[in-house]
């Protein structure tokens, strides 16, 4: 943090460069229309600035050619914005395949995060640099946003819903994160750092402390405790469905729908076990609302997520990711 | 200029009676735009206030000045007062009540009862949400944003939402009013295209009110009841979704920053065209440019919600939209600059404030297009970056727009001159305070820092304070012409009919008009802003 | 005003408000005015009803499920008062047109009572659902959202609960705005039989009748639309 | 009152015979499984009847152009709303990645 008078945020992100490009496209284009504007208003102010009162002076009525002029143009360098911005805002959410994926938890007024070796951190995230990292980022009470300006990234953390950002560090130090929708008192404390480092750093970084279970463990455990288990068996005697290789599956509802195990659905299948039954199976599965908390159910997503059957890993690039009432 | 008596004439609708009944109840429209006046004054003066708290609190970075609840009650009603009870009602409700009828050559607006219950409505609404502002407070955000204000926040959200949802119905028979009148009251020989472009700008933001106005106030009305009864609509523990009130909210909110800002395009209008004493360029472009920004305004409003978790396919037809939205308002401000080509330029007052509307309002417009902007939008929106975009759209153009015109039409209202030096003074400090308060907070929100913070970290503190400075200049800019524009209206000199030598039905008749404005129905004969011709002489009976 | 009335080249009539030039004038915009009002209204229910679109797309059980809670027979009986009202209302318009003063007092009064029942019947309706949430005991079929909502015990199958009270907060909202309505228009509807019966309206001045029969009949529409959206969901 | 049609009261009564007609039919289709048709018939039969009500009852047909104007972008603007809406809601399950 430059402590000085900055004019422009650090980069530290892969996409930040691809952003102020963009940026500077848009500033040097309306700064020329504007400047040109000012002169012209200007200009002609002075210049033909009332000199007698009983001046009239000679009537313009207008010109199409002009009026025609002055709308395609700014028109035609508009669609250029408007690709050229299409492109970055895929670009920002599409996160790379290999990318390493960081829970986020917004609850006033903190955050809560977790990374997939299960060390949790609260207001500060630990990264290694140059490695891509994607955020499955929920909220456990109103709408939160997660800030990053140095990475020129922000996404809202929605109660009932998962939303998705990812970013690259370039850089090693430390970064602002902030709160960047409004939630109460705190709000402008809800702020916390986001610290880049070098690999072999980050790795002594995860090794210290106590080893902590990852969040695929956890929910294992948590599979166990909560009696999951006793429906949901590995073969199929159970009163529930098999979980083993269903997530990022098609699964077909007794509604006759048809329906992507991901983890939206896995969470209200938690939550609101009722909404959409498997065929072939009764609605007797109870709600764990309330039994639950958001990171408990981020775990047991995570689990049955590694049930997968590696065959069909290669999931299906196109899969719902958004929360409650999307479908 | 003039040639008349400089005296005010024996009769006018100010005499009309001065106890508190034949204000209380008067179905004159130029006295329920006064009786605006000055309510909405009021209401700027609370929200100034609430301001001056908000930037007071942001001179430190610590928050030490006050704690967290006042500062996020301080800009919650900053924000309140502001955009719902000064700006929505600003010109349309003053200059736009006061005048139309005189611009269209009409005795009175359509509804002249339903104008006096819509300002009723308008000060019960405001009665009522300032008692929940004052007793308790509001710390909401002015938007409101569920769960937040259906769950968890702990103040007055109710009955403050219920004084919103009231004064909507003041906008909206406004609105009504407006539109009746301008299909069905003009003057023989009035045609559409002979209409002035103040009353085709308040014509499209009537159509704004009239279609937009009630579907945020069914929104705010379900808040209530989510709030009050437990009601679930958006409750996300009852799968309700809280982005489907953002989508709904901003239908109407999006379009609201054009009701603020059509009319006092409408007033530019007027004014380049008489000080540069030259017919508008490209007359009918800017009249269906008002069109157009109602219209497709209404198509965008999903681009405050880019980072929300908006399906990305959505959002790209929304930035789409926007960017279509730009390109009337773009027509216009090229229209406005070429009328003063070759024109015989007058440098007063009002046309001091449209030099200022121009210019802020070009950058206001310009940087909408990086809010617009997907790629760019995400780093910016909830930042600064946005606080100084909206204030030079709202403040830089509709509030300088709103001085020009009560500036311009002051001697038609009282009949009398105020003092054009303390105009010129007063035109300056709030340009000069008004770019030192937000220009700074453009840098502020592109370094990051996000709206709404009662602290902040320490390398944002010189922009702040640079802004909290603007402020106070803006502050006193203000105070000006409050003060001489009230001094005018007993001390001023009389200023006849037409001081400027404008064109327009409204400068045909005396200063201050009659209570029935016209003494015959007026016959339009002439193009509009026909400046090559000298004005018309005023018929005096 | 006198001069402007004879400067439209009209008699003066004593309805004839001072702004107008001539009725016809002020017929149109008391008429457009209406209209305007309307077009307001469409998206004041708009508001509702996209609302509405976006769950019942999302939880279409449990929107099938909520109706299931109510009764189609009382619903269509309703529509049909309701239908039924608007032909009185019409009859009513029809009749100042023609100048029957008293047929006019008739169909308004019967229009007044068809109105009437209809709220009667959903006073009813609403009590119904709204009796079992009362006092401390337990709640079974309290169908008003909320903690004491409790629809379990009837039968709602595949659907949750949370889903079933978003559905009857939409129906609370949506039938109890469009009674609100009603209930507005019977006092307007009593003061226009009034002036009826002194003889203010006849072939050339009825407008008030006209624009409050254009206000009634909006009110019918939205229960048109209320009516197989609330009621009639999912196979019965 | 040169402008107001007078319209016989025979049509009031053929719109109101037609009206009843129309809500027997909806209720009718609704004993009946037709999958998702039956909110398309509820739909397309609630609209007609509005039409008719606002044609005749409201004497649109006999109106002046604007009133079409009026009515015409009061419906449109709700079609807008309801539309602009379902971009985000009916898209959100095609979204870019998996979450997991």
């Amino acid at each position: 943090m430059n402590p000085a008078f900055p004019l422009v945020p650090v980069r530290a992100s892969s996409v930040a460069s691809e952003v102020d490009a963009l940026f500077l496209f848009i500033l040097t284009v309306t700064g020329i229309a504007a400047v040109g504007i000012w002169i012209a208003l200007l200009y002609f102010a002075i210049r033909y600035r009332r000199r007698s009162d009983d001046e009239r002076p000679a009537e313009i009525e207008g010109s199409l050619v002009l009026e025609l002029t002055w709308t395609i143009i700014p028109f035609l360098l508009m669609i250029a914005m408007f690709v050229w911005g299409a492109k970055v805002f895929f670009h920002l959410n599409r996160p790379p395949d290999d990318a390493m994926t960081v829970s986020v938890v917004g609850k006033r007024w903190m955050w809560k995060l977790q990374h997939p070796t299960g060390q949790r951190e609260v207001n500060q995230l630990h990264v290694p640099v140059g490695r891509a990292v994607k955020l499955v980022i929920t909220s456990e009470d109103t709408i939160h946003s997660f800030y990053v300006p140095a990475f020129r990234i922000k996404k809202d953390a929605v109660p009932g819903r998962y939303n998705l950002a990812w970013f690259q560090a370039t850089r090693t130090g430390t970064y602002h994160l902030f709160c960047a929708e409004y939630c109460g008192t705190e709000h402008s404390r809800m702020t916390g750092s986001i610290v880049v480092m070098e690999p072999e750093e980050y790795q002594v970084w995860l090794a210290g402390g106590p080893a902590p279970e990852s969040p695929v463990l956890q929910g294992e455990k948590l599979f166990t405790d909560l009696n999951c288990i006793t429906c949901h068996r590995m073969d199929d005697a159970g009163r529930g469905p098999v979980l083993r290789g269903v997530f990022g599956r098609s699964v077909k509802l007794a509604s006759g729908e048809e329906i992507t195990a991901d983890a939206a659905y896995v969470r209200e299948s938690i939550l609101i076990p009722t909404a959409k039954v498997v065929a072939g199976y009764q609605p007797v599965m109870p709600t764990y609302q309330g039994q639950v908390n958001e990171e408990q159910i981020l775990a047991l997503i995570a689990y049955i997520e590694s049930l997968r059957i590696p065959a069909s890993a290669a999931a299906p690039a196109r899969t719902p990711t958004s929360g409650a009432p999307s479908r | 200029m003039t040639s008349e008596s400089r005296t005010l004439p024996a009769d006018h609708y100010l005499k009309s009676g001065w106890d508190l009944k034949s204000w209380l109840l008067t179905t004159d429209h130029k006295r329920i735009g006064l009786m605006y006046l000055v309510s909405i004054t009021l209401m700027f003066a609370i929200g100034s206030i609430y301001a001056g708290i908000v930037r007071w609190n942001l001179l430190v970075p610590n928050g030490s000045q006050m704690s967290a609840e006042a500062y996020n009650k301080a800009f919650t009603g900053h924000g309140v007062v502001m955009v719902f009870f000064f700006l929505i009602p600003s010109i349309p409700a003053t200059l736009g009540n006061f005048l139309i009828p005189l611009m269209i050559g009409a005795k009175d607006l359509a509804f002249p009862r339903i104008n006096l219950l819509s300002w009723y409505i308008y000060v019960i609404g405001a009665a009522l949400t300032m008692y929940a502002l004052l007793t308790g407070g509001l710390e909401t955000g002015w938007t409101f944003y569920t769960p937040y204000s259906t769950v968890f926040a702990e103040s007055n959200v109710a009955v403050a939402a219920v004084g919103i949802f009231i004064a909507g119905f003041s906008s909206i028979l406004t609105g009504l009013n407006f539109i009746v009148t301008i299909h069905k009251m003009r003057a023989p020989g009035l045609t559409w295209f002979r209409l002035p472009l103040f009353v085709w700008a308040h014509y499209a933001t009537a159509i704004i009110q009239i279609l937009g106005t009630p579907v945020v106030a069914i929104t705010i009305l379900l808040v209530a009841l989510e709030r009050l009864f437990h009601f679930g609509f958006f409750d996300p523990n009852r799968g309700g979704d809280p982005i489907l009130f953002q989508h709904l909210f901003w239908f109407y909110s999006h379009p609201a920053v054009y009701i603020m800002i059509l009319p006092s395009m409408g007033v530019i209008s007027e004014i380049v065209t008489c000080f540069s004493r030259k017919r508008i360029f490209g007359y009918s472009f800017i009249a269906m440019s008002s069109l157009a920004i109602a219209v497709i305004g209404f198509l965008v409003w999903a681009h405050h919600m880019f980072v929300t978790g908006l399906s990305v396919y959505s959002a790209m037809v929304f930035s789409a939209l926007t960017y279509l939205v730009a390109v009337p308002s773009a027509i216009k401000t090229f229209n406005w600059t070429a009328t003063l080509f070759r024109g015989s330029v007058q440098w007063d007052t009002p046309m001091i404030y449209v030099f200022c509307f121009i210019g802020l309002f070009l950058i206001g417009g310009l940087t909408g297009l990086f809010l617009g902007n997907l790629g760019t939008d995400v780093h910016l929106t909830d930042t600064y970056f946005v606080v100084a975009h909206f204030h030079y759209i709202m403040v830089g153009g509709a509030i300088m727009g709103y001085l020009g015109g009560l500036h311009f039409w002051w001697p038609k209202i009282t009949g009398r001159k105020y003092v054009e030096s303390w105009g010129k003074v007063s035109s300056l400090l709030v340009f000069v305070g008004f770019n030192l308060t937000f220009f700074p907070q453009f840098v502020l929100g592109y370094l990051g820092m996000p709206r709404r913070y009662w602290s902040y970290p320490e390398e944002f503190q010189i922009l702040n304070v640079l802004s909290t400075a603007g402020a106070t200049i803006l502050g006193f800019g203000y105070l000006f012409p409050f003060s001489y524009l009230t001094h005018s209206v007993f001390r001023g000199e009389p200023a006849g009919d037409n001081p400027w030598g404008a064109k327009g039905l409204e400068w045909t008749t005396q200063s201050p008009p009659k209570t029935h404005n016209f003494d015959a129905v007026p016959v339009v004969d002439e193009e509009p802003y026909d400046y090559a011709s000298p004005p018309k002489e005023t018929v005096r009976v | 005003m006198s001069e402007l009335a004879a400067h439209a080249g009209e008699a003066h009539h004593e309805a004839l408000q001072h702004h107008f030039t001539s009725l016809e004038q002020q017929r149109a915009a008391s008429s457009l005015g209406m209209w305007v009002f309307i077009a307001q209204e469409v998206l004041f229910f708009g508001g509702l009803f996209a609302t509405y679109t976006v769950y019942r797309h999302a939880y279409p059980e449990a929107f099938s499920a909520g109706s299931h809670h109510l009764s189609w027979k009382i619903g269509f009986f309703n529509t049909l008062v309701l239908i039924g009202s608007s032909l009185t209302m019409a009859l009513g318009v029809y009749s100042a047109a023609i100048g029957k003063k008293n047929r006019v007092v008739g169909f308004i009064l019967a229009t007044i009572l068809l109105g009437s029942v209809f709220l009667g019947v959903k006073y009813f309706e609403y009590g119904e659902k709204i009796r079992p949430c009362l006092g401390d005991g337990p709640h079974t079929g309290c169908l008003v959202p909320g903690a004491r909502f409790d629809a379990a015990s009837l039968h709602v199958k595949g659907a949750d609960l949370g889903h079933v009270q978003i559905y009857f907060s939409l129906y609370f909202a949506m039938t109890g705005l469009h009674a609100l309505h009603m209930i507005i228009g019977v006092p307007i509807l009593l003061t226009i039989a009034y002036f009826a019966w002194r003889g203010r309206y006849g072939p050339e001045y009825h407008t008030p009748v006209e624009i409050v029969g254009l206000y009634w009949h909006f009110v019918d529409i939205v229960w048109i639309f209320l009516f197989p959206l609330l009621y009639l969901i999912g196979a019965h | 009152m040169s402008s107001e049609h007078v319209v016989s009261w025979k049509v009031y009564l053929a719109v109101f015979l037609a009206l009843v007609a129309l809500t027997v039919i909806t209720v009718e289709v609704t004993g009946h499984d037709f999958g998702p048709f039956n909110l398309v018939v509820a739909l397309a039969v609630a609209v007609t009847k509005a039409t008719l009500v606002v044609l005749y009852f409201m004497h649109a047909r006999y109106s002046e152009r604007l009133t079409h104007v009026v009515i015409a972008s009061s419906v449109a603007f709700l079609v807008i709303l309801v539309f602009l809406l379902l971009t985000d809601y009916l898209s959100r399950p095609w979204s870019l990645v998996a979450v997991g």
